[in-house]
């Protein structure tokens, strides 16, 4: 007993890890920061090992183990590495970090293989995926990822001459004399409204224009009265919308209703709130070359080019279109945030996704580019 | 059972009540922060209650003594109790009327109103005392609207339940409104920004350059001819070979620019609101 | 955050035992009887949603004010108050901490005639004639009980969710 | 019948040892040591920093303002504080008043860990001798499991807890062997006062810590070392059992109701603790390496040991299946035992058991060395602890995973306190811990909180994340969570958003907040919505009845002051210490002799 009882335990216990080793999803999930190594790194011996290796590598900022896994290390520099994976000016992906990823094989021979990874990027405005092909080559017993070239733009030194336009906002105290506080709210108005079911909700889409002659942030809302006259849902335009309209500008909003279908609602209660706020006409943005096209998959997507007009780095674009029919009516408002930063009379490409079936009814789109910028916001 | 029987003794009080009352001799009315004088009839001590608008006092007191409240603790207008608890308890009431005006609360709207609007401009005007309480009786206000060296409006309206309103069109030329509420020396100032309506006319031209066409605006102004205020956005968009470009610019002194990314043959148009500019046929680079 | 107090742990016993006494004696909401009438106001006519929040808000400001005065909270004025009723029923709340007295206002009647309502709706001015009946309290003790009818110039101004009370002042007569 | 006299029969033999070591440390000198060693470290407040502290000192100092009423209105827009045992709190709520809120928190950490080695010590005399439980409460002091429990994680309410039920397991022990009615009143007292201050040690250790005790009973019925029959302890384990739960049922009744009421039905949190820590270097030193220290270099001993004598099987028994739950996922076993259980708990507090359990053991260990290599031995073992303790101190700033240097929130609460802004609902990012801070300072209330299990807003517990001002390390669980309540802002007059890290800043922005105010030279911004309405009230059918207040306010804290009644009208008979007669490991007494 004095022995065997240990051995016995100590068999169970090795088993008991083995086991655990062996089950799916064994790295679990990591809370906090991804740090740590693992202590059991299976040898590259296939490409989707090798990938896997330096895909898990990145997940946890391994830098160091990530780039040995890189094929052709003299090329890219590991400073330039680092920086494809982490972003660059306060973009999105600097904010981003890889939570998950899939990878399926394109094509596999003896001494080379071509993988596209769906990589699952978690960032402060939501989940974000970006599908990547990713080359691998055979060194030996064990297979490398070759990594391309940063393409990242090179922004040469100039001088961009800037006529300032901002607003200021000047508000007295809370002990102000009734009525000396005399500025009204912006006039906006809502200019179009289009109540639809889409996929697992309700959408309330359209447009609104700033009409005054003072900047505006808005906030659009929607409650879906029954035939009681009770309120079904009420939601907000959210990020769906560019909050901060210059004069005489115009921005779509689309409002979604999860779990709600319109044939249970009878009417559509529509708030819009504007209220006054400081603002500067700067950056300007100008989105190029806009036209539909189809993706690797075959869905449709919006896509152009968003050319920073001012002489100041913009880290977050977020791009609202609005897509028209035939008539003019807005068919529906997608969105998307562009991972790059977009610097200084640099473009920097977008796209964005239009549903499977309105795709062939767009005939117009309208663009507008909300944005982040560092400091300024 | 004893809130019963508590409701039954407070009516038996009150039902004794107006024989006491009488013994507590107060104003009918007094004005806001004035002395007011109090008797009370009776002997031996009791207690005082004040009871009204923001105050609550007590105080022990000798019955038959006048009582003398102080301006400071009737500044609010409205009702006040008196309750004298000796044995047992008196009540009287006195209504505080608001003093002479010493302030106007003046709401004028809009802040901002496009020129040569009728009905655009209107105004409410409240007389208050110098405690804030609302003066009741008719004061005629004299409303005074001034654009520039120009007179708009200027007429006298007695206000009613303590208020006066007006209502006008605002002018044709852009700039500062000033309105004005007063009686006698008191008045209120207030500025309605009049600013230009929709753009008029808006003339499109453009050359290429290095990166593209430039393209720009001519100083744009409403019909009225006043400048539109800078920071209006004019949307321009070039259509080149069923690629749309658009740009959204702010209007920055009186003229909105854009760079365009078009290297073949383009038509660019533009538009503030809904107005629409001219079309500029470009060639190809 | 500062140590704690004996005396704030008994001052919060006693704030409870208040407000479960507030809630168990004062008139609820729906027991204020509020009756609006806006067939001659002017310049602007009061739009039906509007007459409707009128009811809904001066109620409950006479609501959270007869909380207020009977339970000596000013926290039940911080939302339907504003300007100078706040000012005035903050000072009878303190007043009344400091003198021990209390004032409690039930079986509320009010007859509301919208007088004025202004060109941009910032402001209605409303004539209340008001019945009700009051209890002065002295440290718990009824020192006087009678029923009042009493009239009230109000001035309401909306706010980011509601209409308040501007001005509660009261006159002999209309 | 001292429970070592069995030992001493069968397995050991008495010998006259004259060195210094032969003689069990007095109790008084191993509390007075817990004292030197956790005293300066509670006076610096370095638990302050830890994870946890701040939530018990939250809700103490809702205890403190309103001991009858658990409803808190400042977090989750109303939640029951009936979800989290009271004892801890209720303790540090009353002593709050005297010495603050702070120093309070620390002075009852300071009781629980002078309870801890009185507590071993008395659990270990179970199985082993006076001097060796000795030993062993001495190395409970510096468990590195321990430290990291009070420094890192402030679990206050796990170690008060396992404390006091390692002192009521004893007097279960007696009952059992002995029928001592006065052993079953204190037990079931202690018991009770153990569960008020936490649950869940309550019901792990009813299988950890009560079932080798009960075994252990069973063996000395059976070999004829206990009075009576097997069944007979069998029967008065039961009833201790059945008074205990009944006990228990009463004292934690709100707590039981709102359980039934709301069962956690929310998505699993990700915890560290429960990773598979083979896989994760980090992981690996914080949740194994670093609690047992020097005590892995004692595990082929604890095993062998533990193995050679059946009295101390059920012990081993004890200590493995713990030290295997604390592994977290690194072995199947405890997620097939608790099946969905295991999402919700965490797993660092079994490691702390384990080493609870172990520490008999290394009592035993700790005799055989000293008695074998006198000083040296001595001389090693407290290097060798204060290493282990050591070791975890330096490992509170060295972790990653340490919590953020604390912030200085003075000017939020200050924000929060003027000018009606309290009005409104808050939600603080970045603050981690010191959102409980925040919520002390301040009488405005938020929908967040740093308090899981009693979140009841769906857009809390419908992603898979924790609190919303930790929402970036819960990945995109935490911002799809963040972001719902974002779109419910309205509904929950959520209209300030205090932003302690830059990362939440590009959501903000394009959601519909304007940064309106800098604090702290830009380290901390405040966001507002301008459509927000007042806060109102959310209607919940989780607030408790009066009653319940009543209950919650008395009976767990009434228990506890039961509990030290008893300690003093009903005290231990002494056991008769025979002078020169200290019990050692007989094939070991040769060599020391």
């Amino acid at each position: 007993m004095r022995l065997i009882l240990p051995i016995v335990l100590a068999a169970v216990t090795v088993v008991l890890i083995a086991v655990a080793l062996t089950s799916a999803n064994a790295t679990g999930k990591t809370v906090g920061i991804s740090a740590g190594s693992s202590f059991l790194t299976p040898k590259p011996t296939t490409p989707d090992q090798a990938l896997s290796n330096l895909l898990l590598n990145a997940k946890r900022r391994n830098w160091d183990e990530a780039f040995n896994s890189v094929s052709n290390a003299q090329s890219p520099n590991k400073k330039s590495f680092i920086q494809d994976w982490t972003g660059s000016y306060g973009s999105l992906r600097a904010f981003s970090a890889l939570e998950g990823y899939d990878i399926r094989p394109l094509h596999i021979t003896n001494d080379e293989a071509q993988m596209r990874v769906r990589l699952h990027w978690t960032t402060p405005v939501g989940p974000i995926e970006d599908v990547r092909d990713f080359r691998l080559a055979r060194e030996g017993e064990i297979w490398k990822t070759v990594w391309p070239k940063s393409d990242m733009p090179i922004v040469p030194s100039q001088v961009i001459p800037v006529t300032y336009l901002r607003w200021d906002l000047v508000s007295g105290g809370s002990d102000d004399e009734w009525g000396a506080k005399n500025i009204d709210a912006p006039r906006v108005r809502i200019v179009s409204m289009n109540p639809l079911d889409f996929a697992e909700g309700a959408v309330v889409l359209g447009e609104v224009v700033n009409e005054d002659t003072i900047p505006a942030f808005v906030n659009v809302t929607a409650t879906l009265v029954d035939g009681s006259g009770n309120a079904i849902d009420e939601e907000t335009s959210f990020d769906k919308i560019d909050h901060i309209l210059l004069p005489k500008q115009v921005t779509p909003y689309r409002i979604d209703f999860p779990k709600v279908k319109f044939k249970d609602v009878k009417n559509v209660r529509m708030n819009i709130k504007a209220t006054l706020v400081p603002a500067s006409a700067d950056p300007v943005i100008g989105v190029m070359n806009q036209k539909v096209d189809p993706d690797y998959q075959g869905k449709a997507v919006l896509r152009g080019d968003l050319f920073n007009e001012s002489g100041q780095t913009v880290n977050i674009p977020h791009v609202i279109a609005s897509l028209y029919d035939n008539n003019g009516k807005v068919l529906w408002v997608a969105d998307g945030y562009v991972e790059r930063a977009l610097l200084p009379q640099t473009s920097a490409p977008f796209s964005i996704e239009i549903p499977k079936n309105m795709a062939s009814k767009v005939q117009n789109f309208h663009v507008v580019v909300n944005q982040y910028s560092m400091g300024r916001n | 059972m004893r809130p019963l029987l508590r409701y039954g003794v407070v009516c038996l009080a009150l039902s004794l009540a107006p024989a006491w009352a009488q013994d507590i001799t107060a104003p009918k009315s007094a004005v806001a922060g004035e002395q007011v004088t109090l008797s009370i009839a009776g002997s031996g001590k009791a207690t005082f209650y004040l009871i009204g608008p923001g105050i609550s006092n007590t105080h022990e007191i000798n019955l038959g003594e006048e009582i003398k409240l102080r301006g400071d603790v009737l500044r609010t207008a409205g009702d006040y109790q008196v309750v004298v608890c000796g044995d047992p308890c008196k009540s009287a009431t006195f209504y505080v009327m608001p003093a002479k005006p010493f302030s106007i609360s003046f709401l004028v709207h809009p802040s901002r109103v496009p020129v040569s609007q009728s009905d655009a401009v209107s105004g409410v005007a409240f007389p208050f005392d110098q405690f804030h309480n609302l003066v009741l009786a008719p004061v005629p206000i004299s409303f005074q609207l001034a654009s520039g060296k120009a007179s708009l409006l200027n007429k006298t309206e007695t206000t009613k339940s303590g208020a006066a309103w007006f209502r006008t069109a605002s002018s044709k030329s852009a700039g500062p409104l000033q309105v004005t509420a007063a009686f006698q020396d008191i008045s209120a100032k207030r500025v309605v920004q009049q600013v230009a309506s929709e753009p008029c006319n808006l003339r499109l031209t453009g050359q290429r350059n290095a990166t593209g066409i430039l393209v720009q605006t001519e100083p744009v102004h409403d019909c009225s001819g006043n400048p539109v205020p800078d920071g209006t956005i004019v949307s321009f968009t070039a259509n080149a070979g069923g690629v749309k470009s658009t740009v959204d610019a702010p209007i920055k002194k009186g003229i909105a620019r854009a760079q365009m990314d078009a290297n073949g043959a383009a038509v660019i148009s533009g538009a503030s609101g809904v107005v629409m500019g001219n079309e500029l046929h470009m060639g190809a680079k | 955050m500062g140590r704690f107090r004996l005396n704030s742990c008994a001052n919060s016993l006693i704030a409870l035992a208040l407000v479960v006494g507030t809630q168990s004696s004062a008139a609820t909401d729906d027991a204020i009887k509020v009756q609006l009438d806006a067939a001659k106001t002017g310049p602007r006519a009061v739009e039906p949603l509007t007459q409707k929040s009128i009811v809904r808000d001066y109620r409950g400001a006479w609501n959270s004010m007869a909380a207020a005065l009977e339970s000596n909270s000013a926290q039940p004025l911080a939302g339907p108050f504003t300007g100078e009723a706040r000012q005035w029923l903050g000072q009878s709340v303190s007043s009344q901490q400091k003198s021990g007295l209390s004032r409690r206002y039930s079986d509320q009647n009010h007859k509301v005639e919208a007088i004025f309502y202004a060109p941009e709706g910032d402001v209605i001015e409303l004539h209340d004639t008001a019945d009700y009946q009051l209890q002065i309290l002295d440290r718990g003790k009824v020192i006087h009980e009678e029923r009042v009818t009493a009239h009230y110039v109000v001035l309401m101004t909306p706010s980011a969710d509601r209409w308040t009370v501007r001005l509660l002042q009261s006159v002999p007569q209309f | 019948m001292d429970p070592t006299d069995y030992v001493e029969r069968s397995d050991r033999t008495v010998v006259d040892v004259a060195h210094p070591y032969a003689r069990p440390v007095p109790l008084l000198a191993i509390v007075l040591l817990a004292l030197a060693i956790h005293g300066p470290l509670l006076l610096m407040q370095l638990p302050a920093g830890s994870y946890d502290a701040n939530f018990h000192m939250f809700f103490a100092s809702h205890y403190a303002q309103h001991w009858f009423d658990p409803w808190n209105v400042k977090w989750f827009a109303g939640f029951s504080q009936t979800t989290y045992p009271p004892l801890t709190h209720q303790w540090i709520a009353l002593f709050s008043y005297v010495v603050g809120l702070k120093m309070a928190y620390m002075l009852v950490q300071l009781i629980a860990i002078l309870l801890l080695p009185v507590g071993v010590y008395r659990f270990a005399r179970i199985w082993v001798s006076d001097r060796e439980a000795s030993y062993a409460a001495i190395g409970s002091i510096f468990l590195g499991a321990l430290a990291g429990l009070v420094y890192q994680a402030g679990q206050l309410a796990t170690v008060a807890s396992v404390a006091l039920y390692l002192n009521a397991l004893p007097y279960l022990y007696d009952w059992m062997t002995k029928s001592s009615v006065r052993s079953l009143i204190k037990g079931i007292v202690l018991g009770l006062t153990a569960a008020a201050a936490h649950h869940v040690t309550l019901i792990f250790g009813v299988v950890l810590f009560a079932g080798p005790v009960l075994w252990t009973a069973i063996v000395d019925a059976y070999d004829g070392r206990a009075s009576g029959s097997v069944g007979g302890v069998i029967a008065r384990g039961a009833i201790f059992a059945v008074a205990v739960g009944a006990g228990v049922g009463l004292v934690l009744a709100p707590y039981w109701l709102a359980l039934i009421q709301h069962p956690i039905h929310q998505i699993p949190i990700p915890h560290d603790s429960r990773n598979n820590f083979l896989l994760n270097s980090a992981t690996a030193i914080n949740y194994f390496l670093i609690p047992y220290g020097a005590l892995l270099l004692a595990l082929p001993f604890i095993f062998y040991k533990g193995a050679s004598s059946r009295r101390l099987i059920p012990l081993l028994m004890g200590f493995w299946l713990t030290m295997i739950f604390g592994l977290g996922g690194t072995t199947p076993l405890p997620k097939w035992l608790l099946g969905r259980a295991f999402e919700v708990l965490t797993f660092e507090r079994f490691t702390f058991w384990a080493t609870l359990l172990a520490m008999p053991l290394v009592g035993i260990l700790a005799a055989e060395l000293i008695d074998r290599f006198h000083l040296k031995a001595a001389v090693g073992l407290a290097l060798a602890a204060v290493a282990t303790f050591g070791a975890a101190l330096y490992w509170l700033s060295a972790n990653p995973f340490k919590p953020q240097m604390s912030t200085d929130i003075a000017p939020v609460t200050a924000f929060l306190n003027r000018d009606g802004h309290d009005a409104y609902r808050y939600v603080a990012l970045g603050f981690g811990s010191d959102l409980a801070r925040v919520s002390n300072g301040t009488v405005a209330n938020s929908v967040d909180g740093d308090y899981n299990s009693a979140r009841l807003l769906p857009e809390m517990t419908n992603y898979g994340s924790a609190q919303l001002t930790n929402s970036k390390f819960y990945g995109s669980a935490g911002m799809a969570s963040l972001r719902a309540m974002l779109e419910h802002a309205n509904r929950y007059g959520l209209k300030y958003i205090f932003v302690h890290d830059p990362y939440y800043e590009p959501l903000l922005t394009f959601v519909g907040w304007r940064k309106i105010e800098v604090f702290d030279n830009g380290a901390i911004t405040a966001w507002s919505k301008d459509d927000v309405p007042p806060a109102h009230p959310i209607e919940s059918d989780a607030k408790p009845s009066a009653f319940q207040g009543l209950m919650w306010g008395i009976l767990p804290v009434g228990f506890s002051f039961l509990a030290i009644l008893l300690e003093i009208i009903l005290p231990e008979t002494r056991r008769v210490q025979t002078a020169n007669r200290v019990p050692v490991r007989a094939e070991h007494s040769v060599a020391s002799i």
